[in-house]
């Protein structure tokens, strides 16, 4: 994906060593990265730009920073839902509520009719008995998140590291 | 009683930040025994050492303690000084409080308390120092280099023309070493056989220099001055003294399909061998590995199966019989010029490393490494200096090179940079370009490191006048599509992702320590750092010498070294070496082991831990005259001070100079103490 | 044991020694006899009252039995491992001495009783517990009948593992418990056959790394040089300990280190002069777990 | 026993470890003061009389630290010392004195880092072992108050006639 | 052998034929596959992007459920399940604190004792069996295996082989065994440079155009290659190069099996049971087209064999003739 993002993996690195959080969250480079993990498997200095992406983005969530671009951050959303609702992820239910959030309500339609032949559209979604574990699970990180969120604030005074941004400098769109 | 005078040293800010000279010294002038106590900005200095001479004058000193930096930076300096001043330098001692303690502590109550002890400790040691006389042994001038490439060659010559004799050994058939693969060599792109040759040469001639090539070092005994080692002239199967290096043997050999290692592996040779045209001695080699002959013999077969070179020898010179032979060399020095091996990105790697599999693991037939590129341009190469890829001998229009393969890549366990690749992928665009003029060079690189004389000039020239297209990136990966080999890589100065479909690739492959090299330290008692290269005594002060006495290094064994330096670090082992023997006796450190006959009672551990076999049998005669018994003797000229014979005496009669029981025994009793 | 006397006899008569050193029956048991006539030769006995080791008279340093002239020394198992360290270590030549070797069984522990007992688990020595010397190798003449495994248990292992499983303040309280009474009076110096040093380390003062009062620092000094000069070469004979005059369980610190030398080294003391101690040797691969 | 301040006494070889130590200083890699070093040729030197005075005289700790096997500065001083103080720490354990309060370790020249993990681990494993007492009570080492030069004239605590029980002597059958 | 086995959501859903084939072909290796009871997603990329705790927590209540049901190992036949459910343990096991802090999440105990394991360990480790068993099957219905003319190219996708630390049980670079399986099914592996290049992963919905440019490059470099189809190991990496290949228009298609669907054709299992029908590029081509060849293969062999009869008879007749 380093083709199409306007900050590569270098460059995230970069921006994180210098704390630029202005030039990181505005931009969706973070979050078209796959974690397909060759920056890490590449990097000659035992650098690790796969985790540091993964924090980077869990940076942004917890600064309110934004969940990247409309579709991917709808993907996500709705893939923890489903999670929540039943323990097990329905395409069907995934589907609706993606489409709902991102508003491209055509997007492969077509192809449902050939999904459901094939049978590789359950309709009814399977839940799973456990599935209150799940919302406790999934509760107990919410918590885990909002006290990092809290100690971040209490750190957020604290001036950036980074130099400021001039004022020319060319936000991606 | 005694007089001990107490030099407490700031060192400029180094001790004086965290630990309160002023109050060491006075602390320490309490103490008794000591007569004369001080601190001063720069001990080391000349006005400092003026301390030291008039207190030993004034306050009649029997004793200096320096409390200031390691022993292994001054401890000679204030030694020299009180040898000036009169007394015996032995009875100087350095207490480290810079490495051991302001340094290493920020606390300056802790710090200054923690120097006062060191300092009360070696104070007390001294009380019991005995002053010591430097022991003079013969030296053999003779030397031997270790290794035959431009390293050891210079060395050789320079001794031999200082007047003494050497004996080179080289493990190939021929010395030369890597520089007698080079086609040109930066940054005057002058050929390399043409300045290497000669010197080739004048060593052969050399009256004073004995050489042995296809020979490796066996054994080392002895010590500095005093080398005893046991050479192993591998089996040749030529005898040197009837071959004339006519060349029939190699004409007539039938197998002509082995790898040639002289080719890196591109060019094809015959089993008995002259590696290259102007290879010195001319004399050919047996490759028994890949001889038909030798393969049946090892089948067990009852005719040998071939033997074409021995009816084509007309001198009789060829002996199939004849096993390694072992020949043995007294010399005074040794210098150490192994010189180095490229890294190979292969799928099986020796412990510790990592093969590189984004680039194929080389199995792709155009990616080759800098050394076979230098084989592809020179005119004694495979291709007679045509510039013609490997997989299909057609003419590459585009090559790649790509910098840093191996270096500078903790990840793949090599985390130094082999400061010779930026220059020589330069130098390859060139050579590349004269030859191929309508040919595209690119070159991956992080970063141009150019730094000697006339080397930024050189790498900008293959920029501005041969037109290389520099790329600041790494490649990401090499892989072979159809006829192409299609090279990925990102230009971090355009932040563009990069593709290059290449005829070829040129990796520049970190420079590594010659294979054995561990084995040989180990028989040198030399140490060597993880990457395997050799540890100098000093990396700044002691760059060409180990610590082990007597053995020196020169060129890419200690660390990636180019021709300019490792000729410079020759030289210098050469001035070393001439050093050594320009007077008849050497100087050697008192600090030996000395039994007290009284009490030994002949049970010789001590002979069967000393490392050195310094401990002798003496008899023991009652007082009508005969032989009553045996008590151990340590030859003060063979024994290194290592003590362990001290340790295992159960009755403590043998006692090392300088490391005293009884110097030891206040040592611990200072701390009491603190 | 008339073999053991005809032999005796026979040295005498031929010359070969000048003095045959053994055991002779006396007042309370069995005690060490310097038989230099023929004649005397019938007070030699053997049995299981003989636990000396006579190995200790071998050491030059003994000048009133050296000036008798060439010996003969009787030696059960264990005491030919003794003479095995003393050739080893150089302290006498091999021809310098006829070893009268005899097959032993077993022999009684402490305090001897004045008559021979049958063996029993619990008069048998705790060091006779799996012997593998009852027939010494180390021998020119070998007498006496062949010997059945002594009875017994490894009580001496027994109490070493009893002492290993305990915390070490625990063992440091037995321990100044029983090193508190000693006074240093080198009884079990004396004892040792392969304690033959002229000057003792005990005996140097410049500097005097063992004081020699009998206060527990220097009690514990002495024990531990004591014990780590006969690490792997102490043959197990228990003398010092019977030696003790006031009965410090010493055998139990040189069995330990017997384990231990096997344990680490794989090294067993033996009768054969030709197998080096494993102190002052080494081998490259020997086991470092116990270093960073 | 968070404010025990334990007094380690090092003995280490002169090629290696010392030099590793200075490399430690000139790498400016901070770390505990309690160590205080004794600079010998070799480990091979080392006598395990060293580590028991060092004791007595009130060490809570030892670290012996010498070259990696194969590359003793005198070919096989440190194949000796492993020897040796393999079985030497098995006589210390049976004795009951805790081997954990000696460190073995092998430092090379150019491990400074090395050197200042072997100095921090063992102040901190013997701080939290607490001082020595057992051992220091029981031979009447000098403590810190004391003047450290008072064992000179008579061994500590003794009241002249060396040969009936030292008044500090508390060990024994008590 | 028994292994516990965590299916994962798509197994029911957009990959069912990756279960059924699965199932088919654990059945006839006699491999007893024990589904854990009441697993839950794996969260998937979402969780990882979301929160690192979460995405250790989800994966590791399958662990823990497979632990209380007395798993020693659980097979994770979907790429990127595996990827996460190793993924977890590995960081339970490494990163302080988690073994407590997860426990403590999930709110049941986990002591990350089970093994996680992936298709192609599983089916390297039983390459042997399958070849005796394929030996053994009678050759007249099959006329020789035709998988023997097919050139396949093995697809790794990146969460098989990277991590490094949590996935390690083949070459991160150069994988081969994939490679293996193949030739124990009597196909051949083709040597191509895109086995472990990503294929779009989760974009496969929320931006279909990286996944487009991504897998398509994966498709001709296969086709380049001389590769008649590719072998997938995960369901995502499989939906992104069937699934929306139909988008790219290729001409012809490239069919894309499963390595479970490849391993039953060659034990002879029935392509009904092994769900081909489900694939969107059809590959009903593929097997015609390896039958055709499969014949005029056995053809040739058998012209070549009576020539060589043919000669040898002739030889042996000149031969009686000059004696």
């Amino acid at each position: 994906m380093g083709g199409e993002m306007t900050l590569p993996p270098h460059d995230l690195m970069r921006y994180a060593i210098a704390g630029d959080r202005e030039r990181l969250f505005n931009d969706d480079s973070l979050w078209l990265c796959l974690t397909c993990e060759t920056c890490s498997a590449r990097c000659p200095n035992d650098v690790d730009p796969a985790r540091v992406i993964d924090a980077l983005r869990e940076l942004a969530a917890l600064e309110g920073a934004g969940h990247g671009p409309r579709n991917v951050a709808a993907f996500h959303k709705s893939f923890l839902e489903q999670i929540r609702m039943t323990g097990r992820l329905s395409e069907v239910g995934l589907i609706m509520q993606y489409k709902m959030r991102s508003g491209a309500l055509f997007q492969d339609v077509a192809v449902v009719p050939a999904m459901l032949e094939r049978g590789k559209l359950p309709l009814v979604p399977s839940r799973i008995r456990g599935h209150a574990e799940i919302k406790s699970i999934m509760a107990a990180c919410a918590r885990e998140q909002a006290l990092a969120a809290e100690a971040l604030a209490a750190t957020a005074d604290a001036p950036t590291a980074g130099p400021a941004p001039d004022a020319d400098s060319e936000v991606a769109p | 009683m005694s007089r001990i005078g107490v030099f407490v040293c700031h060192c400029g800010e180094n001790i004086g930040r965290t630990v309160d000279c002023a109050a060491v010294a006075d602390a320490l002038r309490e103490h008794p025994g000591v007569a004369h106590a001080e601190d001063y900005k720069y001990m080391c200095s000349d006005p400092g050492q003026q301390l030291i001479k008039k207190a030993i004058a004034d306050d009649h000193l029997t004793g200096v303690v320096v409390c200031a930096c390691s022993p292994h930076m001054h401890e000679k300096t204030f030694r020299r000084a009180a040898e000036q001043a009169g007394i015996n330098p032995f009875l100087v001692e350095m207490a480290n409080v810079r490495e051991h303690c302001s340094w290493i502590h920020e606390d300056r109550e802790q710090a200054t308390a923690k120097a006062i002890d060191i300092g009360r400790t070696i104070v007390e040691k001294v009380k019991h120092n005995k002053p010591l006389e430097t022991i003079r042994i013969p030296v053999t001038k003779r030397a031997l280099v270790i290794g035959g490439g431009i390293a050891g060659i210079q060395a050789a010559l320079d001794i031999a023309d200082g007047g003494h004799d050497v004996v080179l050994i080289e493990k190939d058939a021929s010395i030369g070493g890597h520089m007698s693969q080079l086609s040109e060599t930066f940054p005057t792109l002058d050929c390399s056989q043409c300045i290497l040759t000669p010197r080739m040469v004048e060593a052969y001639q050399h009256p004073r220099i004995k050489l042995h090539t296809w020979s490796e070092v066996e054994k080392v005994d002895g010590y500095i001055g005093n080398f005893t080692v046991t050479i192993r002239k591998k089996a040749r199967s030529v005898n040197e003294d009837l071959c004339n290096g006519c060349g029939d043997c190699q004409a007539a050999c039938p197998s002509r399909k082995i790898a040639s290692e002289f080719d890196a592996g591109l060019g094809k040779r015959t089993a008995i061998y002259v590696p290259f045209p102007q290879a010195v001695p001319n004399i050919p080699v047996l490759d028994r590995e890949n001889c038909t002959l030798f393969k049946g013999r090892r089948k067990g077969l009852a005719k040998d199966a071939c033997g074409k070179c021995k009816e084509a020898c007309l001198k009789g010179a060829i002996d199939y019989d004849r096993d390694d032979a072992f020949v043995t060399e007294e010399v005074g020095a040794i210098v150490v010029a192994t010189g180095f091996q490229l890294y190979d990105i292969g799928r099986d790697q020796p412990e510790g490393l990592k093969g590189y599999g984004e680039y194929g693991y080389g199995e792709v037939p155009d990616v080759i490494d800098g050394m076979q590129f230098e084989r592809l341009a020179s005119a004694s190469g495979p291709t007679g200096g045509a510039m013609l890829r490997p997989s299909d001998g057609t003419e590459p229009k585009t090559v790649v090179f790509v910098a840093c393969v191996g270096s500078r890549d903790p990840e793949k366990g090599i985390s130094y940079c082999s400061k010779i690749c930026c220059m020589y992928t330069a130098k390859h665009t060139m050579l590349y370009k004269h030859k191929v003029h309508d040919g595209r060079t690119v070159v991956f690189y992080m970063d141009i490191r150019a730094a000697g004389k006339g080397y930024d000039e050189f790498s900008r020239r293959a920029i501005e006048e041969d037109g290389a297209e520099y790329i600041r990136g790494r490649v990401s990966r090499i892989f072979r599509d159809g006829e192409k080999v299609k090279v990925w890589g990102y230009d971090t100065l355009s932040n563009r992702q990069v593709e290059v479909e290449a005829d070829m690739v040129v990796l520049a492959t970190a420079v590594r320590p010659q294979p054995g090299i561990s084995e040989l330290a180990q028989k040198l008692s030399v140490s060597y750092d993880q990457d395997g290269f050799l540890n100098e005594a000093h990396p700044k002060l002691r760059p060409v010498e180990t610590n082990t006495a007597g053995v020196y290094l020169a060129g890419a064994c200690q660390a990636p070294r180019d021709i300019p330096e490792s000729v410079a670090m020759a030289s210098a082992t050469a001035a070393k070496v001439l050093g050594l023997f320009s007077a008849d006796e050497l100087e050697r450190d008192p600090s030996v082991a000395k039994v007290n006959e009284r009490t030994c009672i002949g049970c010789f551990n001590c002979e069967r831990v000393c490392p050195y076999g310094a401990i002798e049998h003496r008899d023991v005669c009652d007082v009508d005259g005969h032989v009553c018994g045996h008590v151990a003797y340590v030859n003060p000229g063979v024994c290194q001070g290592c003590g362990t014979c001290v340790a295992v005496c159960p009755s403590k009669s043998v006692e090392l100079a300088n490391f005293t029981d009884d110097q030891i025994y206040s040592e611990i009793n200072a701390l009491a103490g603190w | 044991m008339t073999e053991l006397q005809d032999t005796a006899r026979r040295l005498l008569d031929e010359g070969e020694v000048k003095v045959v050193i053994g055991w002779e029956e006396g007042r309370r048991g069995v005690r060490p006899v310097f038989v230099t006539s023929a004649a005397d030769c019938d007070r030699l006995v053997f049995d299981t009252r003989c636990v000396h080791n006579l190995a200790t008279f071998l050491n030059p340093r003994r000048s009133q039995v050296a000036s008798l002239g060439k010996a003969a020394l009787v030696v059960k198992g264990c005491d030919a491992k003794a003479v095995a360290g003393l050739l080893r270590e150089a302290q006498i030549e091999r021809d310098g001495v006829v070893l009268i070797g005899v097959r032993c069984g077993g022999v009684v522990g402490s305090p001897v009783a004045p008559d021979a007992p049958a063996l029993t688990a619990e008069t048998v020595a705790s060091r006779c517990f799996a012997c593998d010397v009852r027939e010494p190798g180390l021998v020119d003449v070998l007498v006496g009948d062949a010997q059945p495994e002594p009875p017994g248990s490894g009580t001496l292992d027994e109490r070493i593992a009893a002492l290993d499983a305990l915390g070490p303040d625990e063992r440091f309280a037995f321990w100044t418990n029983e090193l508190s009474r000693c006074t240093q009076c080198y009884a079990c110096r004396q004892a040792c056959p392969l304690c033959y040093c002229e000057r003792c380390i005990v005996e140097k003062t410049e500097p005097q790394w063992i004081e020699t009062s009998p206060h527990p620092r220097g009690n514990f000094a002495w024990h531990l040089t004591r014990a780590q000069h006969l690490a792997g070469r102490c043959v197990g004979c228990g003398e010092c300990e019977r030696a003790c005059p006031v009965g410090i369980p010493l055998a139990l610190i040189n069995r330990k280190l017997q384990q231990v030398v096997l344990e680490l080294y794989d090294y067993t003391v033996s009768d054969d002069p030709a197998v080096p101690a494993p102190i002052g040797a080494y081998a490259t691969d020997d086991t470092q777990d116990f270093i960073k | 026993m968070a404010d025990f301040e334990p007094r380690i006494t090092a003995f280490v070889c002169n090629w290696c470890t010392y030099t590793g130590a200075d490399l430690a200083g000139t790498s400016r890699l901070h770390m505990a003061s309690n160590v205080r070093i004794i600079r010998l040729p070799c480990t091979g030197r080392i006598d395990h009389m060293f580590i028991v005075k060092a004791f007595e005289r009130g060490a809570d700790g030892v670290i012996v630290s010498g070259c990696h096997p194969a590359d003793c500065h005198y070919t096989a001083g440190n194949y000796h010392a492993r020897r040796r103080f393999g079985v030497f720490r098995e006589l210390l354990s049976f004795l009951g004195i805790d081997p954990k309060r000696v460190t073995f370790s092998w430092v090379s020249a150019s491990e400074g880092g090395k050197w200042a993990d072997v100095v921090n681990s063992t102040v901190e494993r013997v701080r939290t072992m607490g001082p020595f007492d057992s051992y220091h009570g029981l031979v009447g080492a000098a403590s810190p108050a004391d003047d450290p030069f008072a064992s000179f004239e008579t061994p500590a605590g003794a009241t002249g006639d060396s040969a009936a029980a030292p008044a500090s002597h508390t060990g024994g059958a008590s | 052998m028994t292994l516990a086995y965590y299916p994962g959501c798509s197994m029911h859903g957009t990959s069912r034929e990756y279960d059924e084939s699965l199932r088919a072909v654990a059945a006839t290796l006699e491999i007893e596959l024990r589904e854990i009871d009441d697993w839950s997603c794996c969260g998937a990329s979402s969780a990882h992007i979301a929160d690192h705790l979460l995405a250790v927590a989800l994966p590791a209540r399958n662990l823990a459920l497979a632990e209380a049901q007395g798993a020693s190992e659980v097979l994770a036949p979907c790429a990127a399940c595996y990827n996460r459910l190793s993924g977890a343990a590995h960081a339970v096991a490494d990163e302080p604190g988690l073994a407590t802090k997860v426990p403590e999440v999930l709110g049941r105990p986990f002591t990350n004792s089970v093994q996680v394991t992936s298709i192609v360990e599983l089916l390297q480790g039983l390459a042997p069996a399958i070849e005796e068993r394929i030996g053994r099957l009678d050759r007249r219905r099959w006329r020789g295996n035709p998988l023997e003319q097919l050139n396949i190219a093995a697809y790794w996708g990146c969460l098989l082989v990277r991590p490094a630390a949590t996935t390690g049980f083949d070459d991160a670079e150069q994988p081969t065994g994939m490679d293996d399986v193949i030739r124990a099914c009597g196909a051949n592996p083709v040597k191509w440079n895109m086995a472990v290049e990503c294929c779009g992963g989760a974009f496969s919905v929320s931006r279909t155009s990286s996944v487009l440019r991504l897998s398509r490059a994966i498709i001709d470099d296969a086709r380049a290659s001389g590769a008649d189809a590719i072998l997938a190991a995960c369901p995502m990496c499989h939906g992104n190069l069937d699934f929306r290949q139909s988008a790219m228009n290729l001409d012809p298609p490239m069919p894309v099996l499963y390595i479970t669907q490849l391993v039953g054709l060659a034990l002879g299992l029935p392509p009904e049971r092994l769900g081909f029908a489900r694939h969107f590029v059809d590959t009903q081509p593929l097997f015609t087209q390896l039958a055709q060849k499969a014949d005029t293969a056995a053809a040739e062999a058998a012209e070549a064999a009576a020539a060589k009869a043919a000669k040898a008879a002739a030889k042996t007749a000149a031969k009686a003739g000059v004696s």
